[in-house]
């Protein structure tokens, strides 16, 4: 039988960023099909090699655009740990503000992403409306709507500015009012749910195999394997919070487990903002000469959860200004590269762009 | 020279002359065909549409010619000694490819005096001999393909359909007391009718590939050479159709009549089966690989309408399947010569094997989309005007579930003519048949134009060919359909097929003057195309043929094989029971077996006395 | 005697005329490829979506490059993706327009040492607008397009017709940069 | 004849003006839907006209004979759509089988243009907008069945009539068959979304699975033209729905009134839904919709039961 | 602490039945361990059997002070959420690594990365040496400490060369005096308001 091959991606509406899945089909079934990555790769990781400690502190979120505050903070826990820095009270919460802020603007953005592969625009545009205020609030706290470069070795960069209780608020406010919509809209509508239910189903018994972690491991083997509850970062063994399961991880578990997700990001919010000490929010490095600022030496990898799963960096320090070697564990590695690979023939063409979108597969953390 | 008994002398005598010569120089011998068909085909056009055919016999034995009411013979005799003589221009392409060449070009010719016979003869005993005629020569045509198990799958169920046509001449002959066709069918009634209608319609369905006797279709038509294909897709199925016409229209309706559509229940089955031939051709031709098995399943599904529509016994719908039947003659043997003309320039008619044709072979491209237009019944073609014909009465009856059949296979023919269009003839040039493939040569090309130049002419000007239908309706009985020069009048609404031309024509030169005032395009490569920025150096990656419609077919994919796994089925019970004859009769003891058949032979004949 | 008043325009003027009224049309729905070379494309969907509504403008994103008027190079881009935008922009039908995005497509940005990202896009293809910053945020980006129809409405966007005109050079940095544009390697047979 | 050849062209040229403003004001109300302030109501004449203006490539004569013979069919079909109930190019000659057989050219014509061009996407995008056809006719054309029974005309205008003026001795007549008939309405209704290409019937376009299926190859004039041929088909195939289900037009206000809601009201359902793949759109039409087209038409047909 | 008893569990784990060159605790919820080449599979299949089933980073250090390469096997329990480090030196010469493919599956694309950018051989994983992120590579492997990426990026990409006058979008002669007035202005301000 002769193959066709079928690209989806770099230039294609179906693709989450700029990669490339080729697909060989007979009729309309995926027979083999593998990611092309390397389109994003701007050698990244010898960038840091090149740069100081604080130096760094502009480069490292833009390792993923999509969620660049989970770059900021794995990076400021590891250098932390290194230099065995203590951070204060205050700005862990912030910390926390930032980071669950950020995980409701991607689980919207990847919610919305749902729009472009079954189709239903208008809740793609709903869905970045709303992103696009997160944005705006992002603005007020750091100056900047997507690289934010607020969480640094050390704390935050500055205190929240005044009154953005209110518009966080607001904003919490009016995106709980319309959750119930969105899941009308989204994974509830009777067009739409054909397509995602039974569809690229992930097993139970592979995700270990592949390395999965996220939202695509806990859809799929139904306990609550959160690195905010096991190994708890920041303040996040002080917040109540249930982290979503389910037992079995097609295209719509995986959605539903990210609006639930959404919520419980709403519930952080709110105790970090009533919970919130006053108080300093940064130690500074050094006395003056930051660029001359040195980090002892030691090996640490240090990991946060991002939407997509475990995101971590690897760090060593041969005691310089210079990080020695800085190494990145994209979230999205396992599922994007042998999660196509391996799961992705079998299904349809149609589905492809679901697989990208539900697993999170995030491009520029596997190129870096 | 107008005897038909001087034609079918001629068409056996140029087969054995043909035979001969073949011996001598296959291609000459093929070309006598050409000769011969054509000649035979003049004559009976010319003479048939004066009406001064001669129907006396002088030489040949038994048989007799019908001297009046010839408009139904007629009508068929000329269309398909035209199918043949069309044909016959493929024969001397085709000959070096056969194992016998001589006597392909011979066969061709004795079955074309078959089919002579067979539409021309009035006494039922000589119109089962032609019809053997067509069958035993058609028989030994089919094996010079590719499958000699076609052949035994059309003998199957050839002589079933003849075992049980000669049936029913008995069974009439006994109430008719002569064998005279007319005299037969008027006068069978009762229980005999019923049983003449079910023995006639098997003979027909065994003929025209019907379901549920449509399995041979496929496979003769697939697998036999394809000057024979087109002949059996354009020819020899329309003796099924003659045979129909018998059974449907000249025959009285048959069993009670059903109240609410006001329709006879032998005619309403038919209809119901036809329908099921329709919707069962159109599912099986939407997953075909190979081309001509493709359009034979098509000739399956354009069957079922000839029956449906024979069924509905209005002025339409008989004027309608006798349309069809031209029409589907002419479209399914242009379609078939323009894929035997890309299987005999490339060697193979699979659609997942080929691509780009129409870069080589335009002609034969214009001429299969001229084809499969009409197939599909789009206007401005022929199928267009005979499916409208049949639509008027269907809905004028209101038969839902019948409706549901008829719409789908017409739709579902968009589905499956486009395939070979898209696969075979468009898609990617792939480098296998870049360099060697070159377009037809001329002599093949002209009778594909020449068919292609009436499936135009059918669907602009009906009316001349309606007007000789009506004469067949008055022949048969039946209300004449209302034309005048340019419109036909339906049931509910009128049609001016040269003003859908026309206007068809104004939108194409509205168009391309659009197009040709607007900047000139650039040519690119055709692999020069959209891959998502991807590079791709081979053409095969890019041509979409194989399973082209997989998700429709994974629908049915698993109820496709029921008939076939039926007859699988009956087929080792027999063998069960030849076995189980066997070891009582053929054992290794010949007196034993000289025993039981002496045995059964003396009960045969005292049962025969006591009856 | 000829009337002055009712002189036939010439061939060029005509040309001229009618490529005016293309212009007016080119400029008004500016239909943009969606290809996401770099990070400066997170930008893109807000602009696209309900908070700025590029669709307002007559800009919209489309599927395939033939179908596109305008194209993004949202960001820094490395050697891999500057094959697929090569090939991808010679795909498209001209007339045809080139953003670049981001400070990288200026002189590398942040990556200006990478040994992966090009520093200087117009080497490579011509470009008619620049949005500088990283990331410029969604104001800058409309504003870029606004700029780029005012460029069109003044004849100036002709970046496509340089690339006709100085197809050598530009064929030349490619080659220098990249080795090959069209590689032919095991995944691309 | 000249005459009604040019009447005709213009009510080609009319459906085109017309589809093309309404699609431009659809454009605008959908994107209130989305909370975004939508693109001016011509934007579409000039995104039809900015493609016209390009240069595009062509991959060979089947490529741009395809596109001429698309734009070509669907003008001709468009030449024999009536409008009000005087306002037609061929009086008597609007069958409604014109319009089903004749709209299959202009497809027949862009299918076999978007395979010539070559890309495998292309072929997939057609083999899809086959299948849908296949799907979404045959219940339409019961609904059809049952109106043509019951009028007795297969003529358009003739079934406008019938439904517009209450007939003595004529059963039925008088009443929309939007109202005679709400089964077959809601039926016809759910086809004309999968004629139209709205969602969840839009499986043959697809952007984000095959980029934009048959259109995927085109570029410039070629597309332009197909953009035109794309309005005229919208033309057709709502004026049919209004002439076959909503009484038709008295005169022409009244014909663009029931116009826009029929397309408004297409397009503001069509948004807030997904797509659905292929073969969930062949089971979706093979299972409700065609068991209750049959139930209206045996109900209305046998049992004469008629609103 | 609960942290605490997995690292010693883990701790006592491996040190009962290796010998362990180097042993760091990073954190309350992190070890490592440095170990000898031969005994990383050994190690890793263990820490697989006792639950560590998850691969969550596998990458390599260039010390290239030391001429070797030091490969870095991150594994992930999280049932006993400790993150173990396993560190292993191979020689920089030659250097190859048996592939723990047939222990983490997962490691497929990790080990093709590494060979990648530092060169490493990894026997025992069919497609370790095909290339993933770059395309036709014609250098050292980039993340080897030798490869300079500025002498590269000069060498292959042309730079922007900056004049110093700049040319006006539109030619428009106001916006530009406007703009040397705001410059003339922002500098009297900054000298405190004197010409």
């Amino acid at each position: 039988m002769r193959e066709l091959k079928l690209f989806l991606g770099p230039q294609h509406p179906g693709m989450h960023g700029n990669a490339s899945i080729h697909m060989f089909v007979e009729g309309d079934i995926i027979k083999r099909a593998f990611l092309l990555p390397g389109m994003l790769h701007r050698g990244f990781e010898k960038g840091m090699e090149r740069h100081t400690w604080v130096n760094n502190i502009s480069l490292i979120p833009r390792v993923c655009v999509v969620e660049p505050d989970i770059n900021e903070m794995a990076f400021a826990m590891g250098v932390e740990t290194l230099a065995n820095i203590t951070v204060p009270e205050r700005a862990h919460w912030i910390r926390m503000i930032v980071l669950e802020l950020a995980r409701i603007s991607i689980h919207l953005m990847a919610y919305g992403g749902l729009g472009s592969p079954t189709g239903n625009y208008t809740m793609m545009y709903h869905a970045h409306a709303d992103r696009n205020s997160i944005l705006n609030i992002f603005e007020k706290i750091t100056g900047h709507r997507v690289y934010h470069q607020y969480i640094v070795p050390g704390g935050v960069r500055k205190d929240l500015p005044v009154g953005i209780e209110k518009d966080i608020n607001d904003f919490l406010d009016d995106l709980e009012s319309r959750y119930v919509e969105y899941r009308d809209i989204g994974i509830e509508n009777p067009t739409i749910v054909p397509r995602i239910k039974d569809t690229i189903v992930l097993p139970s018994e592979v995700v270990w195999e592949l390395g999965v972690t996220g939202i695509g491991m806990r859809s799929a083997v139904n306990k609550a394997y959160d690195l905010r509850k096991v190994m708890p970062y920041a303040r996040y063994d002080q917040v109540e919070f249930e982290v979503p399961v389910a037992s079995y991880s097609d295209a719509r578990s995986r959605v539903d487990l990210k609006l639930q997700e959404l919520v419980q990001s709403i519930s952080i919010i709110r105790q970090c903002l009533a919970k919130m000490p006053e108080g300093d929010v940064r130690v500074p490095l050094s006395r003056g000469q930051s660029m001359r600022w040195t980090v002892p030496k030691g090996h640490v990898y240090s990991c946060v959860e991002s939407s997509r799963g475990e995101f971590g960096y690897y760090m060593v320090s041969n005691g310089g200004t210079h990080p020695y070697r800085v190494g990145v564990r994209g979230a999205s590695y396992p599922q994007g590269l042998l999660g196509i690979e391996k799961y992705l023939p079998g299904t349809r063409i149609d589905d492809a762009a679901l697989w990208v979108d539900t697993m999170g597969v995030c491009s520029p953390e596997i190129d870096r | 020279m107008a005897s038909l008994e001087f034609l079918v002398i001629i068409a056996l005598l140029g087969g054995v002359l043909a035979y001969l010569v073949g011996k001598l120089s296959k291609v000459v011998g093929a070309s006598l065909t050409v000769l011969v068909s054509g000649f035979i085909f003049v004559s009976v056009a010319y003479f048939g549409l004066n009406g001064s055919l001669d129907a006396s016999i002088t030489y040949l034995p038994f048989v007799s010619f019908e001297a009046t009411d010839l408009y139904l013979g007629t009508s068929f005799g000329i269309l398909v000694t035209f199918i043949f003589f069309m044909v016959s221009f493929f024969n001397p392409y085709f000959v070096d490819k056969f194992k016998y060449p001589s006597l392909y070009s011979m066969f061709y010719l004795f079955s074309l005096a078959g089919v002579l016979g067979v539409f021309f003869t009035d006494d039922f005993l000589v119109l089962f001999f032609f019809f053997e005629l067509v069958v035993w020569t058609s028989l030994f045509l089919i094996p010079l393909g590719k499958s000699k198990k076609a052949a035994s799958w059309y003998y199957g169920f050839s002589a079933f359909g003849s075992f049980s046509l000669l049936f029913a001449i008995f069974v009439m002959r006994n109430t008719a007391g002569s064998f005279n066709i007319n005299d037969g069918l008027s006068m069978v009634g009762g229980s005999d009718q019923i049983l003449v209608f079910i023995l006639l319609m098997v003979a027909a369905f065994a003929k025209l590939g019907a379901f549920p006797l449509h399995i041979w279709l496929p496979k003769v038509l697939g697998n036999s050479p394809d000057p024979v294909t087109s002949v059996f897709s354009g020819g020899l199925e329309k003796l099924g159709a003659f045979v129909a016409v018998m059974g449907l229209v000249k025959l009285a309706p048959v069993g009670p009549v059903i109240e609410a559509i006001d329709m006879a229940l032998g005619q309403y089955l038919i209809a119901i089966l036809g329908a099921l031939t329709i919707v069962f051709g159109t599912l099986m031709a939407i997953r075909q690989d190979d081309a001509k098995k493709l359009i034979a399943y098509s000739s399956m599904s354009n069957g079922g309408y000839i029956l449906v529509a024979l069924t509905l016994l209005n002025d339409t719908s008989v004027s309608g399947a006798l349309y069809h039947v031209l029409i589907h003659a002419l479209a399914s043997t242009a379609a078939f010569l323009a894929i035997g003309a890309v299987n005999r320039q490339t060697g193979t008619t699979k659609m997942s094997e080929l691509g780009g044709m129409i870069h080589k072979m335009p002609v034969t491209y214009i001429v299969y989309l001229i084809a499969i237009i009409s197939m599909a019944g789009i206007p401005p073609m022929g199928g267009f005007v005979s499916k409208w014909l049949i639509f008027q009465s269907v809905i004028n009856e209101g038969m839902i579930l019948i409706a549901i059949a008829t719409f789908f296979g017409s739709i579902g023919s968009f589905l499956y003519v486009f395939r070979p269009l898209a696969a075979l003839f468009l898609g990617q040039e792939l480098p296998e048949f870049r360099k060697v493939i070159k377009e037809a040569p001329f002599f093949m090309l002209l009778p594909m134009i020449i068919l292609s130049g009436l499936n135009i002419f059918t669907g602009v000007h009906p009316s001349v060919i309606l007007q000789y239908i009506n004469n067949v309706l008055a022949e048969l009985g039946v209300t004449e359909l209302g034309i005048t020069t340019w419109t036909l009048s339906g049931n509910n609404g009128d049609l001016y097929p040269a003003l859908i031309a026309v206007v068809f024509g104004v939108g194409v030169v509205i168009a391309f003057i659009i197009f040709i005032v607007l900047k000139k395009s650039r040519k690119v490569d055709l692999m020069d195309t959209y891959t998502a920025g991807n590079f791709v150096y081979t053409e095969e990656l890019l041509h979409y043929s194989v399973d082209f419609y997989a998700p429709i077919e994974r629908l049915y994919e698993k109820h496709i094989n029921i008939m076939k796994d039926f007859y699988k089925g009956i087929a080792k019970k027999v063998q069960e029971f030849g076995s189980f004859v066997k070891y009582f009769f053929f054992t290794n003891k010949p007196e034993i077996t000289v025993l039981w058949v002496v045995i059964v032979l003396g009960i045969l004949l005292l049962w025969g006395d006591l009856l | 005697m000829e009337s002055t008043k009712f002189s036939l325009l010439t061939k060029e003027e005509v040309d001229r005329k009618w490529w005016e009224i293309g212009d007016f049309f080119r400029r008004n729905s500016l239909w943009m490829l969606m290809y996401c070379t770099g990070c400066c494309a997170i930008e893109l969907p807000p602009a696209m979506t309900s908070a700025y509504d590029m669709e307002r403008l007559g800009m919209g994103p489309m599927a395939t490059p033939r179908q596109a008027d305008v194209l993004l190079v949202t960001g820094y881009l490395s050697l891999k993706t500057l094959r697929r935008l090569i090939y991808t922009y010679e795909q498209m039908s001209e007339p045809k327009y080139v953003v670049g995005i981001g400070s990288c497509t200026i002189n590398g940005g942040i990556y200006h040492d990478s040994h992966a990202v090009i520093n200087q896009l117009d080497q490579y293809i011509p470009v008619d607008v620049y949005v500088a910053g990283c990331m410029p945020n969604t104001e800058a980006v409309m504003n870029g397009f606004v700029d780029l129809m005012r460029l069109i409405k003044s004849k100036k966007a002709n970046g496509w017709k340089k690339y006709h005109k100085n197809n050598e050079w530009y064929k030349k940095n490619q080659i220098d940069s990249l080795g090959e544009v069209r590689v032919k390697d095991e995944f691309h047979d | 004849m000249i005459i009604s050849i040019l009447m005709g062209i213009s009510v080609a040229f009319f459906g085109f003006v017309l589809q093309t403003s309404i699609a431009g004001v659809n454009r605008k109300i959908i994107g209130r839907v989305q909370k975004r302030y939508g693109p001016k109501w011509y934007q579409e004449f000039l995104d039809i006209f900015k493609l016209l203006s390009k240069r595009s490539v062509t991959h060979g004569w089947i490529f741009d004979f395809g596109v001429i013979m698309a734009l070509g069919g669907i003008i001709a079909t468009a030449m024999f759509m009536p409008i009000t109930n005087d306002l037609m190019a061929f009086p008597g000659f609007d069958n409604f089988f014109i319009f089903v057989y004749l709209i299959a050219v202009g497809m027949l014509g862009m299918a076999m243009s978007a395979s010539g061009s070559g890309n495998p996407l292309a072929s997939i995008g057609v083999m899809r907008a086959l299948t849908t056809m296949l799907a979404y006719e045959i219940p339409f054309m019961i609904i059809v069945l049952t109106i043509i029974k019951l009028t007795g005309h297969s003529s358009l205008s003739e079934i406008a009539m019938f439904q517009q003026t209450a007939v003595a001795g004529l059963e039925f007549s008088g009443t929309w068959f939007m109202i005679a008939l709400p089964v077959g309405f809601a039926v016809a209704f759910l086809s004309l979304m999968g004629m139209l290409g709205k969602k969840p019937f839009e499986t043959y376009i697809a952007p984000a699975e095959i980029a934009s299926g048959p259109m995927v190859e085109y570029g410039g004039k070629q597309l332009g033209m197909l953009f035109i041929m794309h309005e005229i088909t919208v033309f057709i195939e709502v004026s049919l729905f209004v002439h076959l289900f909503l009484g038709g037009a008295e005169n022409i206000w009244i014909f663009l009134i029931k116009y826009f809601l029929v397309y408004t009201s297409v397009n503001l359902i069509s948004n807030v839904n997904g797509r659905f793949k292929i073969d969930q759109v062949v089971v979706f039409f093979y299972k409700w919709p065609l068991l209750f087209a049959v139930m209206q038409a045996f109900v209305a047909i046998y049992l004469g039961w008629v609103i | 602490m609960n942290s605490m008893t997995n690292i010693k569990y883990v701790s006592s784990l491996v040190e009962n039945r290796f010998k362990v060159i180097k042993k760091e605790i990073v954190s309350e919820y992190q070890i490592s361990f440095e170990v000898d080449k031969d005994e990383v599979h050994r190690l890793l299949t263990l820490l697989k059997l006792e639950g560590w089933i998850q691969l969550s980073y596998l990458s390599a250090i260039d010390w290239i002070n030391d001429n070797e390469y030091e490969l870095v096997y991150i594994v992930m329990n999280w049932e006993k959420p400790v993150h173990v480090q396993i560190r292993t030196r191979i020689s920089r010469e030659n250097p190859s690594m048996d592939s723990i493919l047939p222990i983490f599956p997962g490691c497929k694309y990790y080990e093709r990365e590494v060979h990648e950018f530092f060169g490493v051989k990894f026997p025992g994983n069919p497609e370790y040496a095909k290339q993933l992120i770059l395309e036709g590579w014609d250098d050292i492997p980039p993340l080897r400490k030798d490869f300079d990426p500025r002498a590269y990026s000069d060498a292959h990409f042309a730079k922007r060369e900056y004049t110093e006058t700049f040319v006006n979008l539109n030619n428009e002669k106001s916006k530009q005096v406007k703009r040397e007035k705001r410059k003339e202005r922002i500098i009297r301000v900054r000298k405190g308001g004197k010409k």
